[in-house]
């Protein structure tokens, strides 16, 4: 029922009536975050930065270590086996303490997929490794020609006796230059309609025919990747469930969507108070830049639709925790929150003034003025709205499947 | 974390949201606004029985002593239905400041919870735009009591109050929080001039004059000089339930523009069609949910603690004050020319809309309002 | 070419290097403005707020006395024969003595049809008294199931002897309550495709089957109507130009939107003048609203936005006056036109505050506070994006015609 | 109001964008910023050549003394093909600084002209942001001319310069308009250290820290004391020569992305065929006329009177950032993902365009300019 007792404020999203067991396991993993978060992480990650796959791979150890690894999965899988008031307990006191989101490609794309409709070999094989951080894993879906329009992909899978061989080319391959697993569609039979024949394969990397051609974005850092498939071949027992099915898999992760972006969403806060200590520190004359009222008008603007923001997260989990559907909220808090990242790191960028213009090294001298984190979340922020299904895409799908128009 | 109603509370949103179709049919409404009656006082009446009247009175005053969020269910339906019964002014603030304040605010308190008295607080003044310690207006002691003289520039619904609580300056300066009195007045206290006006959309507001206004002792509610932060809780408790209110409204008019938007053919298909229409209703309904959710928060906040409390409240007074104006707006352009009548709903939710911005500071005031506290916060 | 010497400021938009015979024609006009203009016309005109019908007229009949009746028209036909240059004198003049846009239907709608497509008996029959202001023309253009699409009218015109009679019903037919004469479309062809078989008539208001009913909006003024065609007998000569081609005839309009478009943007200058001076005016404790920096700041984002569509409409008179094509600049400016005016009367309500909750008398008595034109023209503002083709429908043409898409 | 080049400027024009469309390919631009340089000296000399880098050197220094028209349109070109020659700081601003300055100053214009020498001027430093009177730099007569202590925090194409203008205080308290100097050093000056970095656009600045540089009397430019209103006119001609090279960028990506839109299918159709698509370019489009509408008002009004002049360009600068961030952002946005990417020069529009907003001030910086100016005119 709605708490008229709650004591409650969005930005510090805590303080809600806990019961003493939740209050006993905030503060637990909020010790956690406080004493195990690497401070060299911290300033990439208010800025909105994903860190270096090497410090993705130290924070899942450390997570596993402490038993955490899968926040979001089953026990009987090595999760924790959380609810969502814990999972959401565990994102915000993580967002906090300014440490970093997991890396997602493995644990909450592929691996749900995995334990629901995978082989007993395929999970043995393939979960744990994803607990403990040992395995990469890099999504093939997108393709040249198939970016927002996936089910018309054209990478074939040619069954040849207990074998597929797999030919094609994928696009946005994020992190394929690291990776060392790969889930890919592929489509087994020409003749289906578009979103029919197609299949999952679970690929080792080092597979011969695989070439990763690096692709660099506009925040000058390697992220993401061509892949060229030619004549991989693969044993029958890369294919995960049946043949031809592929595409309805992918449709388990719609109800964990809610989690993740819960997850992310949380960590806007942390770009907020980046940008407000920018405002706070940044001196003008013999004052700073915050005193001047327009520039705590549009700090409080940007906190105020993040705390809608956080609102709807908050009714999102909610309904999770007691079994409601949340209709294309997932949608519309992906579009908002996508959003407000650029807002918020554009004018935190735009704080920084001439600092921000400082962006890189000539001859390899020290940089004049601060690291620039904030410009940089700032240019990878403008993906953040094209990825996952762009804003646009989303909202054809609000429009369709929720307004029925 | 669990933000649904209560069985009882669900049975509440129904019941008042029945009301609202069944008693405010809007050719029916659009009738009453054309004699010049903004509500029934049938109407009144009707919501005294239903127990409506009395959520905010105590129980030994006959009351129900219900929670906030009783109150947003019942202004979500007000708002839903262009109701201009004056439910805020009198049974959400006016009860906050007549809680324990003597045997003759119980009075009238008990009245207000039966339907027999409406009450309006006089909050504004000239030059003093929306900050409530800008109180000029003084009050002399006088050997029976106290000599009131000042304008109160806009009272909410004070064209049909019959009564008024006026704050009045017993000492220090306008514009500081301390030395600002809370009296009772009646409607038909000699000196005191009721200077009614309608609103765009239909509420009776009003000015006062207060020209040597006597008043006893009794007059006084709570302690002298201290009423201040009494009277920025009952605003604050005010705010959140019109924010309810805008919700309904909000939600209506988006509800409307997407039929609409499903049923209005041109160029031979249903206008829902068109892609950019599709992304623009869409954003209607963004801002519907993100609307909700900080009027959930606001309601929840308004039995929290400080600094939390003030800073939900303001920041969900902008927010749904952006959202729904920018909703009421897109429902017109969408409903195209005959959403520029006056013979649609349409056009007077938004003007419902722009009165509640404004009501009790707009979104302006309430971000620079979150500003400072989140300054003080940091 | 471009002219550095060039003084220039756009919100004093006359400072160009004018010849001295448009400096002087300047001086007459501004003169004849400031000394002319009545001044109970200012407040509402500033609020970008319609006159009542009777001071229409009233501004029709003194422009007329000083022969500048129809600024826009060729001289043969009664009007000033004005170049482009001339004529954005004349507005911008007009709207720093806060004058009004003359009433357009006559003048800017139908004239124009009548003096290119007409017969010499409707010229002399109709021109001279839209100049003097003794006739008032409405336009029978929508209809109910067609406003946007008005291809698909279904008001009919059946032809019978010496005469048409016309049944339907047209929608949104401003001033058809104060009108003598009305220029409508029906339709005299029903199995040609959609634009053609439509013809194009002049019609005398008291023509029996005409019935009026009004529609009030919803800043509680009466600007329009319905207007229902029962059986309308006309002769055949109320027929302009040739049956068919009715359709056709408003594309001499088009060429002549540029000088409509920068009549009324002009104006826009008004309006922010009176939200400045609201904020000059606003007590606030001991200063006014102006000296708040948010305020000043929003005032300026308006003024900028404001200047760059005066330098549009500048660049579009200079390529009229040079014979060149301005593409879909008109209908760009429509767009932000009536997006500005909106945002302009909207802040300006907002400055008001409490005072414009005041809107309306009870029981006659006296309003507390200044009268309503900032509230009433904002509220009237919410129909300028949807008249004349709404902003999406501009947006139709420009990406169609001008991008090609 | 006449707003067309005449027809030796539409020369200059076509010149200016055929060399730009030559000399400056996506794909050697790349390679050249791969290799680390900003740009190839060939290519000053061929601009040196071309004439274009006299423009705004006086005749009897050998140069064109051009307009600013012939500037717009060097810079338009500079801007739609991402050249990155220091055109703006060495040609625009520093003639400004330059004229009429004494021998040394008119030897350095000759040689500005013939692109023998490249200056730049040091305009910001710390806790200045951009307050070009924010001069805490200290000038100190010594025997044989000065003595300068600060830092520049920001030179635009500082780390390409062979020389500076550097403002410095010979009296007066930080902030003050008056007791600004400016001085002429080369940057092998001793003592003068200059720390070159890359921005996003990849046009390389500096900081500067001046540690005791001593300077002859020679190296005074104009009077003592008296820079500061020749400091702000020579930015205010680069700004809005910048609000040219914006706007040359801004239509260029727009280019791209119409004809991408015509041309790049998805769902068996060109994305151009979505209306939703079709309303955002159309916004672009508008956009590029607002932004052009406001470039060519500046440009004239550089010759003009004030307070014209300041109000026209702080206009002109806030609203083309404005609007060229917009389209740089969507133009980002329509091509998804391989607009993200570095190898499609859309990516390096938006990041120029964000260079050029912060350059001098940043929109919200001029539009504050623009509210005092109409403070002061109303």
């Amino acid at each position: 029922m709605l708490k008229p007792a709650a004591i409650f404020d969005p930005l510090d999203i805590m303080n809600l009536d806990l019961t003493p067991e939740q209050q006993a396991f905030r503060d637990e993993v909020r010790a956690f975050f406080v004493e195990n978060t690497p401070q060299s992480f911290k300033a990439r990650v208010r800025a909105g930065m994903r860190l270096e796959p090497a410090e993705f791979v130290t924070w899942q150890k450390l997570l596993h270590a402490r038993g955490w690894g899968a926040p979001s999965w089953p026990k009987m899988y090595g999760g924790t086996g959380w609810d969502p008031t814990q999972l959401y307990i565990f994102e915000t006191e993580a967002s906090k303490a300014d440490a970093p989101v997991q890396f997602h490609q493995g644990l909450e794309l592929i691996g749900p997929i995995i334990f629901t409709f995978g082989s007993e070999a395929q999970k043995a094989k393939y979960l744990p490794a994803i607990i403990t951080g040992d395995d990469w894993w890099c999504q093939g879906y997108s393709e040249p020609g198939a970016g927002s329009d996936l089910a018309s992909l054209s990478t074939r899978a040619v069954r040849d006796g207990d074998h597929y061989v797999i030919s094609g080319q994928k696009a946005w391959t994020s992190y394929a230059h690291v990776a060392n697993r790969m889930f890919l569609l592929a489509r087994t039979d020409p003749d289906a309609r578009k979103q029919a024949g197609i299949s999952l394969f679970l690929v080792d990397m080092d597979t011969p025919g695989i070439t990763v051609r690096p692709v660099v974005t506009m925040d000058e850092i390697h992220h993401t990747n061509e892949v060229f498939l030619d004549a991989v071949r693969l044993p029958v027992t890369a294919l995960l469930g049946e043949e031809g099915k592929g595409w309805g898999y992918g449709k388990v992760l719609l109800d964990r969507e809610r989690g993740v972006t819960a997850a992310t969403t949380t960590r806007l806060a942390q770009q907020l108070r980046g940008a407000r200590a920018a405002a706070a520190t940044a001196r003008v004359g013999e004052g700073c830049l915050l005193d001047d009222p327009r520039i705590a008008d549009r700090l409080a603007q940007l906190e105020l639709e993040v705390m809608a923001l956080e609102g709807m997260v908050m009714r999102t989990m909610a309904e999770a925790a007691s079994g409601q559907d949340s209709g294309p909220r997932a949608s519309m808090i992906k579009v908002r929150w996508s959003e407000l990242l650029q807002e918020v790191t554009e004018f935190w960028t735009e704080l920084q003034g001439y600092d921000a213009m400082h962006f890189g090294a000539v001859n390899n001298a020290p940089l004049p003025g601060p690291d620039p984190w904030a410009a940089k979340g700032m240019l990878y922020s403008r993906v953040t709205s094209i990825y996952g299904g762009s804003n646009e895409i989303q909202r054809n799908i609000i429009a369709r499947r929720a307004l029925g128009l | 974390m669990d933000f649904n109603l209560t069985v009882e509370q669900q049975m509440l949103q129904d019941s008042a949201r029945r009301y609202g179709a069944e008693h405010h049919v809007f050719t029916a409404w659009r009738a009453r606004i054309a004699r010049g009656e903004a509500f029934e006082r049938k109407s009144w009446a009707n919501m005294a029985e239903l127990g409506w009247l009395a959520l905010n009175v105590p129980e030994d005053l006959g009351g129900l002593d219900a929670t906030p969020v009783e109150t947003m269910v019942i202004c979500e339906a007000l708002g839903r239905h262009l109701m201009l019964e004056p439910f805020v002014s009198s049974c959400v603030i006016a009860p906050q400041l007549l809680r324990e304040a003597g045997p003759r605010a119980s009075e009238l308190l008990a009245a207000i919870g039966a339907g027999e008295a409406m009450v309006s607080v006089a909050d504004a003044e000239p030059d003093g735009r929306f900050n409530l310690n800008h109180v000029a207006t003084r009050a002399e002691a006088t050997p029976g009591g106290f000599r009131l003289d000042g304008v109160k520039s806009h009272v909410l619904d004070g064209g049909v109050a019959d009564g008024f609580v006026i704050p009045a300056r017993t000492s220090g300066a306008v514009g500081d929080a301390d030395g600002v009195s809370l009296f009772l007045a009646s409607a038909d206290t000699p000196g005191l001039v009721v200077e009614p006006s309608r609103a765009m959309d239909n509420r009776v507001n009003a000015r006062l004059r207060l020209e040597g206004v006597t008043l006893g002792q009794d007059a006084l509610l709570g302690e002298i000089g201290q009423g201040s932060a009494r009277l920025a809780q009952a605003i604050d408790a005010g705010v959140v339930a019109r924010l309810a209110e805008a919700l309904g409204a909000m939600e209506a008019a988006y509800d409307m523009t997407l039929s609409y938007l499903r049923t209005r053919s041109q160029f031979g298909q249903p206008i829902g069609a068109f892609q950019a229409l599709q992304h623009r209703i869409v954003d209607m309904a963004i801002a519907c949910e993100e609307a909700r959710s900080m009027t959930y928060l606001a309601t929840l906040s308004l039995s929290g603690a400080e600094p939390a409390r003030s800073r939900t409240i303001a920041a969900a007074k902008a927010r749904v004050s952006q959202t729904s104006l920018f909703v009421g707006r897109q429902a017109i352009q969408l409903h195209g020319g005959v959403g520029f009548t006056e013979e649609l709903a349409i056009g007077h939710y938004l003007k419902r809309l722009i009165m509640i911005d404004m009501a009790f500071g707009n979104a302006d005031h309430h971000r620079t309002r979150l500003a400072e506290l989140s300054r003080q916060a940091a």
